[in-house]
């Protein structure tokens, strides 16, 4: 009897974890799948209205323009985190004394969450009060830092606020890969003859693929699921210049009263995701086998 | 003390794969030493596992003292392990880590303590008790992971390449150690290795295993001299046994072996006359380096005995003797010489087949030829 | 010790203007919340107070509006740790749980199950707002912090799995097999063995899942009843004026309350972070 | 507030027969700060008076955007508030659904239909039933000056749109800002709806953002009312988008900017700055908009409760709201007008006072129109769909005015 226990054991555990993402995950996924095939608007009804929101979504211009500010941010984000976190954590690795602190420094950010850094970064980047300003009142009267305030702009500001947070988190992500690497390796280089420059492009950085992998898995997910950020910064303006899909689906389905439009948002952000990461996450986890 | 008895033993991962290991029978004896070799992949560690409990049989039995336990609980079947990796629990004390599994058989602590110190006294490790495992070197480590096995006195030890991370002369100690203990306590031991050198030292029997499959299950003399195929003859002996293809003549010196050297030289061998029907066709000869040596004049005229003139290659002094590399057949074959005896690379030399104690096989099917 | 070449001084100099760039929103707002209302005006962002006054502090802690209550934000500071520290306790055990179960004890489908939960990662909490809602209201656990607790635990055993995961990959697999033989079961052989040695990574996951549920303000605000809100709730109430004067020094001053026990976590806490993602939970 | 409190203790003392079914009521609202956050204090006092205890549940942020997500989750998990604020066409949705507890008991004997005007009562009504209380009338085209600026700059306080103008273009020369204006999408559409009240007149007004009329929606008039809204652009400062209303009012009180369009709200901030309606700052109607009146309500939405004691709290509050001292209080704090026209007005100020006079008057000559920017002339889904083509428009350097009417006209029929 015990036996069988033992051999059940995993499932048992395992078990409230599946049932909890099954049901949490998936069928609330499901679910809104199903809520952006109705006619839902003020609350969730089940009025079958077949493809019907996702033409509306496709003809909205803001939905539009928030799926091309989502491309625009997200590249810009992932590539420049992973390219200063990279950097910051080859500099860090050089043996640097008060390293502890400095690196507290670069991953703090990621311990704030735009609620409490709001307000300061509007400041920072508002010309009439942060940045320019300073500028301006330090004598340097031609600088000018208005992105917040441009239309083709503020998305750059986002990017810029969303790099601040997390570039330190892909920092300390790339420093703990770099220790983790063999310095006979690194040895074996230098007695070849290669400079250091050389060393880390052609040696340690390849060996780090599995962090890019995560740094970008984890980068990616902070970028689709944005919302605090544009909220604090921009709320999505001037206009809708700088809307993000996870603001536009806020929006919709909890302030305008139409849910099934925002539940399709909701479902076309998912398969972003899906038709992005999938073939991604395969290539890297088969490439990692071979 | 116990015998184990494995039967017709099946292992299969998912329903349509091949068989990891088919038909298994292997009979232990009570304190035998029983060794398994094999290539890597051949399913020894598999085997060893599901002796373990620690896989699930697909068919047949396994039983310890003549009682089935397939589904019997790893730790319900009273046998322990060491393995390659030590796999020392990393957060207790050498103390901790023998201690473990008597807490877990809720052994009185006086029990404990008497059961540490005589197995702590028995390998020597007394002064690490408190340390933990990552301030161990490797032997140490090896001689912790052993007592751990050794403290809870079961019927049946597992031993999975314990030496192989070690290096070359503590391997030896340890291997002598282990020779030593199972003397002393006659315990039954199954031993997998691919070191064949431990296999030949340590085992009463050895199994040898390919692709799932036990080849031959002998003692470590039968499985030198009589081997059952090319494989076991191949996989046991260092260097390893050279296998010359010739084709089979009769001729008017009775059976002889063609062989072709790199100058392009015919060459003849004598063979047994039992291989009679095999003239006409081609076999293999299996001989050991041993059995080509300088002329030896006492063995000279006996049967079975040729002497070669052959260009030799390659020469490794190893100290008790010097191998020898010559090209035969297009192959490189060895041979154990003298090294008191003068003998230099490129030199033509008369080197001596006692083709005695050669073995026969089949091309085909790579049977040996009885 | 190094000597200073020109080389180790341009990777100082580029350090130390990386450290000055992310240290200035906060610096920004320290300066702010120093800074009377007229200076505030006055100055710019990065100018010294005039008078270093302190009255901001005690008003945001003590005497601020978040509501038609006065009594500042210290009511939902306690409010979030009795919600945060429950469910970073049960999120990590659990996600160890998982962790383990998914590493060392597989069976069919668990790697199956693995891969559906990483994908959980990407969704946006936006779509579970309403299913949740109704489901809590099922089980009579709307607006309570018991509710808010599970939310989180739910959604962070996404995360504490995948971490735990990775980090027991890289424990080898002849260490639950020493310890079945030595006869641990499941539990014994967790206990006894797995958590001790996972410490990096309980580390990892605490900093984590305690930085996400404390900053969370969706969540928060949503599920929480009318006396559990957390503090982000307070300080959105506070920093959202609709009418009134702007009282920034009380914002900013607000807003750092509301940060320091995060900023506490990885400032003591940051350096088992790296190690703990040496330790394997970056390698995915 | 100490007069509250015995003011308060009177009322207690009148229900005392209340006090036996003392319930509690939990309310949720967006007004946590400043005067707004003292004036549901004070409701919370007098209804503590009762007997009854108040469980707050304030979410500030975004017009109540927030407080909507949050009152939706609640409804769903079947544990709404008692009273939550909502107003406009929400309070029909959710009437609609269902979820709105039935006030006529409270109306009937309060009076409430003799009191209170039809406008502001059919939005309180859903299908000629009592579901919600309103709390307040905010006029909303506004236009707020500083005097002292327009004198310095030699400009008139401008009272139609072609002065507004004139004005702007020398407020500017003498470097001040002419309109200040925070640029998020309702305040955009604040000022939107300003400039449509004056071109289209009230009839067009109604007939675009209530009947949505495509003639109109699509006609040469919104053709005209965008062009203007566009030349309103070049009169505000760059800095503005993302500016809250409330930055954009103190602007115009220490003389950075010359004037704002803003509801009564912003009365408040001047107020509260030490100001003196009349002689520190100036209200008057937005430029052309003389005599018309757009209004916002603020309500109190009553949901459906189970527990007895809890409903008669629930009722308490909702008489409570529509007592002459709590709008007297409730409405000299937040600027706006009480709901009652039978009440005294002589602790008012003079805006209020001209609100409500021209409140009165519009409800007769047709000219009082419900605020499309404030989500009383239509659901929150057209609504969106214009702010979008609204906010959008404003920011567009590029903007055509043209294709933006028949983006309007199609977007909204769209969304409808």
């Amino acid at each position: 009897m015990f036996n069988t226990l033992q051999k059940w054991l995993p499932k048992i555990i395992l078990s409230p974890s599946i049932f909890l993402v099954t049901v949490c995950i998936y069928g609330y996924v499901a679910w809104t799948g199903y809520l952006s095939l109705t006619h839902s608007r003020f609350l969730p009804n089940f009025k079958w209205a077949g493809l019907l929101q996702y033409n509306k979504l496709m003809e909205n211009d803001r939905w539009v323009t928030s799926c091309i500010n989502l491309l625009i941010f997200g590249v810009l984000f992932i590539i420049i985190s992973i390219i200063l976190g990279t950097l910051l954590a080859i500099l860090l690795d050089q043996n640097i004394r008060q390293e502890g602190a400095i690196r507290t420094i670069y991953l703090y950010p990621m311990a704030l969450s735009f609620i409490v850094t709001g307000t300061a970064w509007k400041w920072i980047l508002n010309p009439g009060l942060g940045l320019e300003k300073m500028m301006h009142d330090w004598g340097w009267t031609s600088f000018e830092f208005n992105w917040l305030v441009s239309n083709d702009m503020s998305v750059y500001t986002l990017v810029i606020a969303a790099v601040w947070q997390s570039s330190g988190f892909v920092m300390a992500m790339f420093l703990a890969g770099l220790r983790g690497i063999d310095s006979s390796i690194v040895k074996a280089a230098q007695i070849d003859g290669a400079s250091m420059p050389t060393i880390y492009w052609k040696i340690i950085l390849p060996c780090l693929r599995p962090v890019f992998f995560s740094a970008v898995i984890i980068t990616s997910h902070i970028a689709i699921k944005s919302f605090d950020l544009v909220t604090a910064l921009t709320s999505g303006g001037p206009g809708y210049s700088s809307d993000l899909p996870a603001l536009f689906m806020y929006t919709h389905a909890f302030t305008r009263g139409q849910m099934g439009l925002g539940a399709a948002s909701a479902m076309m952000m998912l398969a972003g995701v899906l038709a992005i990461l999938v073939p991604y996450l395969y290539s890297e986890l088969r490439n990692r086998e071979q | 003390m116990a015998t184990l008895d494995i039967k017709q033993l099946y292992k299969r991962y998912g329903k349509s794969a091949p068989n990891t290991l088919e038909d298994i029978n292997i009979s232990i004896n009570a304190g035998e030493f029983l060794i398994l070799v094999g290539p890597s992949g051949c399913g020894k560690s598999t085997l060893m596992n599901m002796i373990a409990g620690l896989e699930e049989i697909t068919s047949g039995d396994i039983c310890i003292d003549g009682k089935v336990v397939n589904d019997v609980d790893p730790k319900d079947r009273d046998i322990a392990m060491v393995f390659q990796s030590y796999a020392l629990y990393p957060n207790m004390t050498v103390r901790g880590n023998i201690e473990f599994a008597l807490k877990i058989q809720k052994m009185d602590k006086d029990a404990r303590e008497t059961e540490i110190t005589r197995v702590a006294q028995l390998l020597q490790i007394e002064h690490l008790l408190d340390r933990k495992p990552s301030q161990l070197s490797g032997g140490q480590q090896q001689r912790v992971s052993m007592g751990r096995a050794l403290a809870r006195q079961p019927k049946i030890y597992l031993f999975d390449e314990p030496l192989s991370n070690l290096d070359a002369k503590l391997r030896v100690e340890m291997r002598h150690e282990i020779k030593k203990l199972h003397q002393r306590l006659g315990t039954t031991i199954v031993y997998v290795t691919h070191d064949q050198i431990e296999a030949m030292t340590l085992a009463d029997r050895i199994a040898v295993m390919k692709d799932g499959q036990l080849l031959q299950l002998g003692s470590p003399s039968e499985i030198y001299n009589d081997p059952a195929d090319m494989f076991v003859a191949g996989f046991m002996g260092s260097p390893a046994m050279n296998f010359l293809h010739c084709s089979v003549e009769q001729s008017e010196h009775g059976l002889m072996g063609s062989l072709v050297c790199d100058q392009q030289q015919q060459h003849q061998i004598p063979l047994p006359e039992h291989l009679g029907k095999y003239a006409g066709k081609s076999l293999v000869v299996g001989i050991r380096p041993e059995q080509i040596t300088h002329v030896n004049p006492y063995k000279k005229d006996k049967p079975l005995v040729t002497t070669l003139n052959l260009k030799l290659g390659v020469l490794e002094p190893t100290g008790p003797d010097t191998i020898a590399l010559v090209t035969l057949n297009g192959k490189e074959i060895s041979c154990r010489l003298d090294p008191d005896k003068p003998a230099t690379m490129g030199e033509n030399l008369n080197l001596m087949f006692d083709l005695s104690s050669a073995v026969y096989f089949d091309p085909n099917n790579e049977q040996r030829i009885r | 010790m190094t000597k200073f070449s020109p080389g180790r001084i341009f990777i100082y100099s580029i350090l130390v203007l990386f450290c000055a760039i992310y240290l200035m929103p906060l610096l920004v707002m320290l300066l702010t919340s120093f800074k009377s209302l007229p200076d505030i005006r006055g100055g710019n962002l990065l100018s010294l107070p005039e008078v270093w006054v302190f009255d901001a502090w005690f008003k945001a802690w003590g005497t601020a509006c978040t509501g038609v209550t006065c009594e500042g934000v210290k009511g939902y500071f306690w409010n979030s740790f009795k919600m945060a520290v429950p469910a970073v306790f049960i999120s990590t055990l659990i996600g160890a749980l998982n962790g383990y179960v998914i590493a060392h004890w597989r069976f069919k489908g668990s790697n199956l199950f693995f891969a559906l939960m990483l994908f959980g990662c990407f969704i946006p909490f936006q779509v579970i707002l309403l299913p949740m809602a109704a489901t809590l209201g099922k089980f009579g656990l709307a607006n309570t912090t018991t509710g808010l607790v599970f939310v989180h635990v739910v959604y962070g055993l996404v995360f504490t799995t995948l971490f735990f995961r990775n980090f027991y990959v890289s424990v080898p697999g002849e260490l639950v097999k020493a310890a079945k033989l030595d006869g641990a079961g499941f539990f014994t052989i967790f206990f006894k063995i797995m958590l001790p040695i996972s410490k990096p990574i309980i580390m990892v996951c605490i900093i984590w899942q305690f930085t996400q549920i404390w900053n969370d303000f969706l969540f928060g605000v949503v599920y929480s009843g009318s006396d559990s809100q957390p503090i982000t709730v307070a300080l959105n109430n506070l920093v959202n004026t609709s009418t009134g004067v702007k009282e920034y020094n009380v914002d900013m001053a607000a807003a750092i309350i509301a940060a320091l026990p995060t900023l506490f976590v990885y400032v003591v806490a940051g350096k088992y972070f790296v190690r703990g993602l040496t330790a394997g939970s970056v390698k995915g | 507030m100490r007069k509250f409190a015995t003011l308060a203790s009177t009322l207690a003392l009148t229900s005392a027969i209340n006090l036996a079914y003392a319930g509690e009521v939990e309310v949720l609202h967006w007004w946590t700060s400043g005067g707004e956050a003292k004036s549901v204090g004070v409701l919370k006092e007098m209804l503590e008076a009762q007997g009854h205890s108040w469980k707050d549940f304030a979410v500030a942020g975004g017009g109540g955007e927030s407080a909507m997500t949050v009152l939706k989750t609640r409804a769903i998990s079947g544990n709404p508030p008692a009273a939550a604020q909502i107003k406009g066409h929400d309070i029909q949705e959710w009437a609609d659904l269902g979820f709105l507890s039935n006030l006529n008991d409270v109306a009937k004997a309060e009076k409430w239909d003799e009191v209170v005007p039809a406008v502001v009562t059919n939005v309180m009504k859903f299908n000629g039933d009592y579901v919600a209380v309103p709390v307040n009338v905010h006029r909303v085209n506004w236009l707020w000056a500083n005097p002292a600026v327009f004198e310095k700059a030699g400009a008139k306080i401008p009272t139609t749109m072609d002065e507004f103008f004139v004005s702007a273009e020398k407020l500017k020369a003498a470097g001040i800002i002419p309109l200040a204006h925070g640029g998020q999408a309702w305040q955009d559409a604040t000022v939107f709806e300003a400039i449509a009240l004056d071109i289209l007149g009230s009839e067009d007004y109604n007939k675009a953002f209530v009947m949505h009329d495509d003639a109109v929606l699509s006609g040469d008039k919104m053709v005209e009312v965008f062009t203007v809204f566009k030349k309103m652009r070049n009169y505000i400062d760059s800095d503005s988008p993302g500016r809250d209303w409330n930055i954009a009012t103190s602007m115009v009180i220490n003389g950075q900017a010359g004037m704002q369009i803003m509801g009564d709200w912003a009365k408040g901030e001047f107020i509260a700055a030490g100001k003196v309606p009349g002689k520190d700052f100036v209200c008057l109607p937005a430029p052309g908009t003389d005599g018309q009146f757009t209004f916002n309500i603020d309500s109190f939405a009553m949901f459906e409760l189970s527990n007895a004691d809890n409903v008669t709290a629930q009722k308490s509050l909702a008489k409570t709201i529509l007592t002459p001292e709590f709008q007297e209080v409730f409405n000299l704090n937040k600027g706006s007008i009480p709901v009652r026209t039978d009440m005294d007005m002589s602790k008012f100020d003079s805006c209020a006072l001209d609100s409500m006079a021209t409140f009165k008057a519009s409800n007769t000559s047709g000219d009082l129109v419900p605020s499309m920017a404030h989500g009383l002339a239509t659901t929150g889904y057209v609504q969106g769909a214009i702010y979008d083509v609204v906010t959008n428009f404003f920011n567009d350097p590029d903007g055509d005015p043209k294709e933006t009417v028949t983006k309007l006209a199609r977007v909204v029929k769209a969304a409808k």
